[in-house]
């Protein structure tokens, strides 16, 4: 995706793919947080780039029992040794999973998913491939259940599609609204739950009277047909849809700066 | 006090058909060596325990070894799918594989039970989650003071657990640092302990970040460098992230897979 | 971030009459000082948790601030009773004193649940045991796998956790090293945590055999070297072993208490 | 106490006290362990002798958190650095209990008491006093409870009198053998439970049919009616007690060696 903004100096190109956009936009969410659990992939390049960009005092928190990283590139994977090198404390993964997470203590959870529905609900277990065929399998739960259960409020980011916004879920591997509102609770949920989807379309939120992802924020130039024919349900959209901001040039150094050369997020 | 053996002999006494096997370490440490020498070895119809399966236990299922899998996040981290992991579960090849799925907390949990043999662990988690109605391990208790019903998680006790490490001494004493990830509750949760180590030294010196287990819960130490390639050993090696991207179009394909098998697996012996 | 304050002014603003409050260290770095300066300050009505009540409550509860205690072994390490813990249980002086009494990994779990917001944790214990009978904080439950009935003990969740640490650094990140006994988790049970150091440095250097609390579960920090004593920071001081046997005559009658109590924590500032 | 043994080198003196006498048969009872938990005070004199004479391997456990200590002089208390300085690793208090105590990896539990009765059940929590004084206070249960619980056996050292050796406890802190054969599998206790209490004029150990104790060692020169008359219910003898061998010169002088100038244990 490019743009027609006008030409900048070299470190503040304002060309940029729409995983970038994405990615941006994933950080700047990030905005006014403490403290994040990163899931694996998109989720960590949007916690990274935060930390350059959006809120530098950003605590990165990785299942993998680091508290406080500091990676200089992004980690390929959330065992990756920089994760600990960089670290405030390293700490067992059931102390991880159970004093700070369970703890409470974790402002944000970021997570990645395959499918999500209206309710942002995550699917991350398994597709359905038809009758013919045998279900397709996907990498399973990780640690998004109770992140998504545990922390004060939940970020996704995923890219816009039908495949992966879809109507109904193959499987529930973590609950973000439930069926709607109150359903929460009723689980005994902590904290907001899912509060923005960021894909590379543009940003949904839930409706506060309803819980179900409205679209709030397009991308610039994407337009709201283009995000409902990439959407499995009838996506609402609230009143008129904000633009977000293009990438500045700095989010896009910052974002390339941290990518290994020749690696994919 | 555990024994210092070789990886081939530690394998063949401490590993057999038919048992549960965890091979733990999160992304770092990954005993691929010794996951190498039960291939080699044949040892199959396994019931494999693992949070995130990886590479390793890829090539174990691939190989047609592994009965069932329990774990909690079957992913190649950074790179994409397992996908012969994906052929046992989406098409039985080579063999039909029986899972029991948790989230990473509960797999964690249930190492901590059974570290601490307990039967059971309690955590505020699965709530909602499909993964409880596909479990006969998960569970739910009441909060006898509160009334709050939490989810209870079964205890694992492996039959052998295998963990790569930094240091051994002489007497079997094991220090490992870095990401410790869940490999103290892993060890202490089996029946044998089995260790591969990049180094024996004389004298562990206490280091930051380092869990060490005593050699008196430790069964075999097998010194074997570069034991967890293309996972990684911090302050000996990085990881291979390279052999983690290649690893996917070889997996894709039965026969690469089955030719990468023979040329690094089978065809090479034990590197001690 | 920890705010960096005065420990007087930490004291004052984070310990309320009425407060449940945990001050833990297991012998080692017991933080003794923060203790005086709530005598200094007459904070009472307290509800005091710890493991080992030690002398640093006897001082607390002969000075009547205590209204309950709970703990799992009230002696004085090595020398013998603690007398104003006695003379409370036993005649009500200076006032009466409820106890909720565990045994040792009760306590333990009970952080740990307290911890990890669970309402409660699970262990094998206090089987056949008095202690069940006198306390509304044990209970049992069933284990929903195996049938088994096991302890239950209710969280802890203090209102303050104070202890004593080697380091911090000048975002409050808090390092202790050397025995590090239930202090990580009291500090994460409790509402507000108050940390006092040896020194406060530039950066933490990672140590062996150590726990870091990041300055953001951290409330305050206050600088007292020697805030430990008679108890010890390793690599700071060693245990005042004849403080302790000498607490033994003094703590006997009330009155030597007093005067000690006087020339001792009232008629001493805090130590900046 | 005193005896008629030869003379030998000052190294080797043959006169001992009674509570050296206690430590030294304590020590001795740890022969063929390979872990020991250890209670604060006498346990942790004869666990440490026990290291410089019956078994030199023995892997001494403290529920400070310890494993593997190996002070040069008796610890004061359970927590004092020497223990941490000279462990093969330092673990949380939760830790010990959880993971190492609870975990079933210990072979001997050794504890003190104030009060054992005739099936080694444990009072440490509170002595009756009489119709018209207060109780007595005593330090509480500390990790006694879940040790006999978990330890493949228990012993008890303590000094014999019948205000320690009782018909009945004032309050069973910590259950030995409870009411007799079946108790503590019906308690779902694991182990064997209370095997030998060592004291200062002997050593009682449980009937194998009863679980009651009876007294199956006499010290040299103690008398069996000395132990009845110290006991508080009516003491069964096994047959004809043995006498136990006098502490040797190197006991005596390990133990001694042990010992900080000044202090009891």
């Amino acid at each position: 995706m490019t743009t027609d903004a006008p030409a900048v100096p070299p470190a503040d190109r304002t060309e940029w793919t729409s995983d970038e956009l994405m990615t941006v936009n994933a950080a700047r969410a990030l905005a006014g947080a403490r403290t994040c659990f990163v899931g694996i992939g998109l989720p960590s390049a949007a916690a990274n780039l935060a930390r350059h960009t959006a809120e530098p005092g950003l605590v990165l928190i990785y299942e993998s029992g680091t508290l406080g990283s500091r990676p200089t590139r992004l980690p390929l994977s959330i065992g990756d040794g920089e994760l600990a090198d960089t670290a405030d404390a390293v700490v067992s993964v059931p102390e991880i999973f159970n004093y700070w997470l369970q703890g409470g203590r974790i402002d944000v959870g970021f997570l990645g998913a395959a499918q999500v529905d209206r309710f942002a609900n995550i699917n991350t277990t398994l597709v359905d491939r038809g009758p013919d065929r045998p279900e397709g399998r996907l990498p399973g739960a990780g640690g998004a259940p109770e992140i998504a259960a545990n922390c004060g409020r939940v970020l996704l980011v995923l890219r816009h599609s039908t495949r992966n916004f879809v109507r109904k879920l193959d499987f529930v591997t973590t609950v973000g609204h439930g069926a709607g509102p109150g359903d929460r609770e009723r689980l005994g949920l902590l904290g907001a739950g899912p509060t923005a989807v960021i894909t590379d379309l543009g940003i949904l939120r839930p409706d506060p009277e309803t819980s179900e992802l409205v679209l709030t924020d397009l991308h610039p130039q994407v337009t709201v047909e283009q995000v409902r024919a990439a959407t499995g349900w009838e996506l609402r959209v609230a009143g008129e849809p904000a633009v977000t901001a293009p990438p500045t040039g700095a989010e896009l150094a910052a974002l390339r700066a941290l990518r290994p050369a020749g690696r994919d997020a | 006090m555990a024994e210092i053996r070789s990886l081939r002999d530690a394998v063949a006494d401490l590993i057999h058909d038919g048992d549960t096997v965890a091979m733990e370490g999160f992304t770092h440490l990954i005993p691929f060596a010794a996951a190498h020498e039960v291939i080699r070895q044949g040892i199959t119809d396994l019931t494999l325990v693992r949070m995130t399966p990886d590479v390793v236990y890829d090539q174990l299922i691939g190989a047609g070894l592994v009965r069932k899998l329990v774990f909690s996040w079957g992913g190649n981290p950074g790179v994409g799918s397992l996908h012969r992991f994906r052929d046992a579960v989406e098409n039985g090849w080579p063999r039909l594989l029986e899972l029991d799925e948790h989230s990473h907390a509960g797999m964690a949990n249930r190492y901590v039970a059974g570290a601490s043999r307990l039967p059971f662990a309690v955590l505020r988690g699965y709530r909602g989650s499909d993964l409880a109605d596909r479990s006969d391990t998960v569970s739910t208790v009441t909060c006898p003071f509160t009334g709050e019903r939490l989810a209870a998680v079964r205890a694992l006790n492996p039959d052998v657990t295998v963990i790569h490490a930094q240091q051994a001494d002489r007497a079997g004493n094991v220090q490992l640092w870095g990401l410790t990830g869940v490999q103290k509750e892993a060890a202490l949760a089996a029946e044998r302990v089995l260790v591969t180590v990049e180094e024996i030294v004389d004298t562990l010196e206490p280091r930051p970040r380092s869990i060490v287990l005593p050699g008196w819960v430790v069964t075999a130490v097998a010194h074997v460098p570069g034991g967890a390639h293309p996972s990684y050993a911090a302050g000996y090696s990085v990881r291979d992230n390279g052999a983690y991207a290649d690893w996917d179009p070889v997996s894709r394909d039965r026969e690469a897979f089955q030719t990468w098998l023979k040329d690094n697996v089978h065809d090479r012996s034990e590197p001690q």
